[in-house]
């Protein structure tokens, strides 16, 4: 263990690898050999297309992989100093309770449409306090509320899911993750249900919720776009694989793995008016397929 | 001018008591022809879908007038419509849904040829199955004749869409958020295609989306569409540079892109960026 | 599919491949069990009537034990209860059949074009449906049979008549679900009659949970129609399993299997169908996995 | 407070709508069926010419059908049965005379099944064995495909005639009144059995679906422990459809007690029904038929109360239009 404390990541995951099932028999390597850090206080992102792996190393760090016992996982995920992998349910518990919180994609139907919203957000903050409501509690699910944007807090506890928005609901979403004043907090594509104009506005909630609370990001996104404006270091993913990592301006400015570099110019091609409509050759895919196996 | 709505309206009735009416579309005015690139931008919500539906004689319009060629599609005789519906084909939202998937791809596309007597033995719709697949790329095409929509990607289901759409030589392409679903990547190669598609057969399209990039990339006219108006609409280039409506403004400025990044101070890992 | 989202361990069944769906259901133990059951049970109730002599002979001592020239006794009035009850299969599983095929039709029609057209015929379809659904249906079939008469055919239409509408419900939300696809817009959007999509993209589409709901009907008629017999409500003429019970219950202290019998040809062939059913109900819509 | 009002005045309306259904059904069957119409309404017994005329005057035989449907739905509306031919009393005096005994064997039936099947559904869904799971699946299967009535003479058969535990026939023993709960045991397993079965399946299944919900996800990344999960998140979800499920099986279990009263002997509206079939007292078959639809309208409506009050997105209903955004 190393002294200085500033060198001690959060969370630290090496070597990871996660194998899910997709079907009776099958199963796919969904993460490969994954390492990552993060340190108290950092913002990271992690992109990549659909079926990168990204997702799945998210939850990994939440403990939050399907519990079949046909899930499985090896290397390491070290948070705040425990190593996580092997360790039982009452250990995850203990960290999902306290340390890491997750914001997910879908915010209707990732809250429980027969719970007053007030409810939901109390109950992270406290989830042995669910028989015998604390005034305590409700007053500081009410502040989480106002954190998370809304001006009027009382009015919005009251109601239940399906009568939100869906730009509130993912403001609820991120009080529930943050009520519990996790230290890590991953947010796994929490805007791309959402129109641009309301995306706009949940990610400067979140923004200024995590450097409020002080809280370390993990934000997962297949939009290059959105991590680029929030985050300080970058991860690419690519078939289970990081295959490049590094600051966001150096990863954007002068990516190093051919991958990255290709990923880059398809999303620059879209949005530039000069640059040819770029998709990643299927050379380079099947170039990568083969180190894979190698 | 090929495809024309003119002063068009959709409204719903809510069902139950009272039966409030929603104005999904409000007189909306829009034009498409051969080789043109017209997209439909808005949110979430604002009527584009609508508007599509209308344009391809899906939902009727409850005011204002769908035109082809001059004609309105109320009024046409059997062989009109044949001819509408064969001129103007779809591309529609929803890659995982829009294929049958109990059909293979050439069953897909060649009950289209067959319905629209597009060739007529069996050899010949199959000729015109491949050509169509090797037009959007999807290459050797026998390849993918005998596979189920679940054995292709998402990129490559799109891609069968577009043919199929191909397939009968269409004047007009209506696109509904035809590669919003898509990775980066995958959604460049589509648009690729259909760029490809554009100057070799001259087809128009109607495109549908909320990706501002994307049409600022590929359009050539653009609508703006709020809360069922079309709010704003010109010139690609036009409304990109001088954006006359505040919602179109706060749609541009709402777009994350890399742009405004890509010069900004780097920051070292571990330090706090707020 | 969203981005990066955990892959979906679910809905693999939905897209198999026909051929293959069906190598799978075949090679469950469950299947291949009571499959083999319910073909027994079949053969021995459509065939074995060739085989076992009159039903209706009163030539033996009445009220014989299993064993011996009669080998499941003989009823009260000395019948050679192996005749009867393989006749009685005859009659329970005819019943049965008929009356899940006429409940598939009808209700995959009605609900399908129902639910897929919508407008009025949908509405008095949820109102029809709602009322057998509150109304149970032996309680219906059996003041109609009473009043109505009862002979086989009648039963038959009073089953089918009480009991489509659970086939139909089925059908209708599948056909509405359907009619949402993007393929059945694309089809309106390429010419195609609203009737062609229907029959080309809808019907087959719907077919796998119709099938299932189909399979628990057969069950539930059979069940029903032996609770009608065992009312005195059938066929004199053709006494079937329900029948024989309601003939048997007078001598359950002195001759009990003339009821263990027919009621546990009952229970097997019902089980059977409904294993058959829930097992195809697994290979069709799997939920393995899904609890988090 | 208006729109909770209009709700339940709806639902009052739409129950009392099927009551008019089921009516006209009955009137229809009673004209459907083959035979003289004054045979058909005594019965069997021989019929004196004087006596037919009263009849044909009293029922209105010689008039319209229309006419006589109105009459019919008429009488029935104000509570007028008619008269049993067999014991030259009102039929709705027979009929609330066996009311109770039914009601004593329904009840709690209906009670155990539901219980019984959320007890056994949740375990059989939250169970990481997968024998348990499929024992309790595969028991419920087995349960459901027993008919009902068989199960009742073969546990007569075991119980009654070779164990002589338990008595086979009746409410009490004999000259004794009321009901003795040794003679409930019999029946209410076998009319609690194939429901009881039903919800298990029911149960598990909406369990299973409750517990793959999105939200639970949210629950766990709250640290919440499983049985937490199971019991804040799955359960309120899993019962939505249960408490549907249990209003229709008042309805099944109602239309089973006519096959159990029958083994049992047990006097109750079913063995007075399958009397009056053998009677031809058609007048107390259609009553009966009337009254256990009443009797299964009156358990919908409470349904629907108490689903109304589970689920927010219902309850929604009765706000006033703009307060969602």
């Amino acid at each position: 263990m190393s002294a200085e404390p500033e060198t001690t990541p959060l969370a630290k995951v090496t070597d990871l690898a996660v194998n899910l099932p997709t079907g009776r028999k099958q199963s796919v390597d969904a993460v490969r050999h994954v390492n990552l850090e993060v340190f108290a206080g950092e913002k990271i992102g992690i992109i990549g297309e659909s079926g990168s792996g990204k997702s799945v190393t998210g939850r990994s760090i939440a403990g939050l992989l399907p519990t079949s016992p046909r899930v499985k996982l090896e290397g390491s995920i070290i948070v705040d100093g425990e190593e996580m992998i092997g360790a039982d349910a009452a250990a995850w518990q203990q960290v999902r309770t306290h340390k890491v919180g997750m914001i997910f994609q879908d915010p209707l139907t990732y809250l429980n449409p027969v719970i007053r919203v007030g409810r939901q957000v109390e109950e992270s903050i406290a989830p042995s306090k669910w028989k015998n409501r604390d005034p305590v509690v409700q007053e500081k699910s009410l502040n989480f509320l106002r954190l998370a944007g809304f001006p009027s807090p009382t009015e919005v506890s009251r109601k239940y899911p399906h009568e939100l928005s869906g730009g509130m609901r993912q403001r609820v979403l991120i009080a529930i993750a943050i009520a519990k004043r996790p230290r890590l907090l991953i947010a796994d594509e929490p805007t791309t249900a959402l129109d641009t104009t309301v995306q706009k506005r949940v990610l400067e909630t979140l923004a200024t919720t995590v450097s409020e609370t002080q809280t370390s990001l993990i934000l997962i996104s297949h939009d290059i776009g959105v991590v680029a404006s929030m985050t300080e270091r970058i991860y690419v993913m690519y078939r289970g694989r990081v295959v490049e990592s590094g600051s966001t301006s150096q990863i954007l400015s002068a990516p190093n793995h051919p991958y990255t570099q290709a990923l880059l110019r398809s999303v620059r091609s879209l949005s530039e008016p000069d640059v040819d409509l770029y998709s990643i050759p299927l050379e380079l895919r099947r170039k990568l397929e083969m180190e894979d196996v190698a | 001018m090929i495809l024309e709505a003119k002063n068009v309206s959709k409204t719903f009735r809510s069902g139950g008591r009272g039966g409030l009416a929603v104005h999904a579309v409000k007189s909306a005015n829009l034009t498409a022809a051969r080789g043109e690139f017209v997209a439909i931008v808005g949110e979430s919500g604002s009527g584009k879908s609508t508007l599509a539906r209308m344009l391809l004689d899906l939902h009727p319009a409850s005011e204002g007038t769908i035109f082809l060629r001059g004609v309105d599609v109320k009024s046409m005789s059997k062989n009109q419509r044949r001819d509408f519906r064969r001129t103007v084909q779809a591309v529609l939202q929803d890659p995982a849904g829009s294929l049958n998937p109990r059909k293979s791809v050439s069953q897909s596309i060649g009950e289209v040829i067959r319905l629209h007597k597009a060739a007529n033995t069996k050899r010949d719709i199959r000729q015109k199955t491949l050509t169509a697949l090797e037009l959007v790329g999807l290459d050797p095409a026998s390849h993918y004749l005998d596979r189920f929509p679940h054995e292709l990607s998402g990129g490559q289901r799109q891609r069968v869409l577009i043919a199929r759409a191909v397939a009968l030589n269409p004047q007009i392409i209506i696109a509904d958020e035809a590669v919003s679903a898509l990775d980066a990547s995958v959604k460049a190669g589509v648009l690729r295609v259909m760029a490809d598609l554009q100057e070799r057969l001259n087809v128009g399209y109607v495109f549908i989306t909320h990706d501002l990039p994307v049409v600022k990339k590929v359009a050539d006219y653009v609508h703006v569409m709020y809360r069922g108006e079309i709010v704003e609409h010109g010139p690609a280039q036009e409304i990109f540079q001088s954006p006359q409506h505040e919602y179109t403004a706060t749609l541009l400025d709402a777009t994350p892109s890399l742009d405004a990044l890509d010069g900004a101070a780097p920051t070292a890992p571990g330090a706090s960026a707020t | 599919m969203s981005h990066g989202a955990v892959p979906k361990i679910t809905q693999t069944g939905g897209n198999r491949p026909k051929q293959q769906t069906w190598k799978v259901y075949l090679r469950k133990p469950a299947v291949v069990i009571f499959l083999t059951l319910l073909v027994i049970m079949v053969l021995v109730s459509f065939i074995g009537p060739n085989f076992v002599g009159s039903p209706f002979s009163t030539a033996h001592a009445p009220l014989q034990a299993p064993g011996g020239a009669n080998p499941l006794g003989t009823d009260h009035l000395g019948r050679d209860y192996l005749a009867r009850v393989v006749y009685g299969g005859r009659t329970s599983l005819l019943v049965g059949f008929t009356v899940a095929l006429l409940c598939m039709t009808v209700g995959l029609l009605v609900g399908g074009l129902a639910g897929f057209y919508g407008g009025v015929v949908d509405t008095l379809l949820v109102k029809v449906a709602e009322f057998f659904q509150v109304i149970p249906g032996l309680l219906l079939a059996l003041v109609a049979a009473a009043l109505l008469g009862s002979n086989v055919t009648i039963i038959i239409g009073i089953l089918a008549v009480t009991m489509w509408p659970v086939v139909a419900r089925i059908a209708r939300a599948e056909a509405m679900r359907i009619a949402e696809l993007g393929y059945v817009e694309s089809a309106r959007a390429a010419g195609f009659s609203r009737f062609r999509i229907f029959w080309s993209d809808a019907v087959p589409n719907a077919m796998p949970p119709v099938l299932v709901a189909t399979t628990m009907t057969v069950g539930l008629a059979i069940l029903l129609e032996s609770g009608l017999a065992f009312l005195g409500i059938g066929d004199a003429n053709r006494p079937s399993w329900g029948a024989l019970l309601n003939l048997a219950q007078p001598y359950i202290t002195s001759a009990w299997w003339l009821a263990a019998i027919p009621g546990l040809c009952i229970f097997i062939v019902v089980l059977a169908v409904n294993m058959l059913g829930d097992a195809l109900n697994d290979v069709l819509n799997p939920n393995i996995g899904k609890v988090k | 407070m208006k729109a909770v009002l209009i709700h339940y005045g709806k639902l009052l309306g739409s129950s009392f709508l099927l009551l008019l259904v089921v009516i006209t059904i009955l009137f229809a069957l009673l004209e459907a069926a083959p035979g003289d119409p004054v045979q058909s309404l005594v019965g069997d017994a021989p019929v004196s010419e004087q006596f037919r005329e009263q009849l044909v005057a009293a029922y209105g035989l010689d008039r319209s059908v229309v006419e006589r449907y109105f009459i019919y739905m008429g009488s029935v509306l104000t509570g007028d049965l008619g008269t049993s031919f067999t014991t030259q009393t009102p039929v709705l005096d027979r009929i609330l005379g066996r009311l109770g005994n039914t009601l004593a064997l329904a009840i709690p039936a209906t009670v155990i099944s539901t219980l019984g099947g959320i007890i056994l559904g949740v375990i059989a869904a939250r169970t990481r064995n997968p024998l348990l799971d499929t024992g309790i699946s595969g028991g419920a299967v087995g349960m459901f495909s027993i008919p009902n009535f068989w199960l009742g003479l073969m546990l007569i058969a075991i119980f009654s005639v070779q164990l002589g535990w338990l008595p086979a026939q009746g409410t009490a023993s004999y000259g004794q009144s009321g009901i003795a709960l040794e003679h409930m045991v019999l029946p209410l397993i076998t009319l609690v059995t194939s429901q009881f079965a039903y919800n298990i399946r029911v149960m598990r299944s909406s369990m299973i679906e409750s517990l793959g919900q999105d939200f639970v996800d949210t629950a766990r990344s709250k640290g919440l422990s499983y049985r937490q999960i199971v019991w804040r998140h799955g359960m309120p979800n899993a019962m939505l459809p249960m408490i549907t499920i249990t209003g229709y099986g008042v309805g099944l279990i109602l239309a089973g007690s006519v096959l159990v009263e029958r083994v049992f002997g047990w006097p109750g509206m079913g063995l007075l029904l399958v009397e009056s079939i053998n009677n031809n007292d058609t007048l107390v078959v259609l009553g009966v038929a009337i009254v256990i639809t009443v009797c299964i309208l009156i358990a919908n409506i409470l349904t629907d109360i108490v689903y109304g009050l589970a689920d927010p997105r219902l309850r929604a209903r009765f706000r006033p239009k703009g307060s969602e955004s």
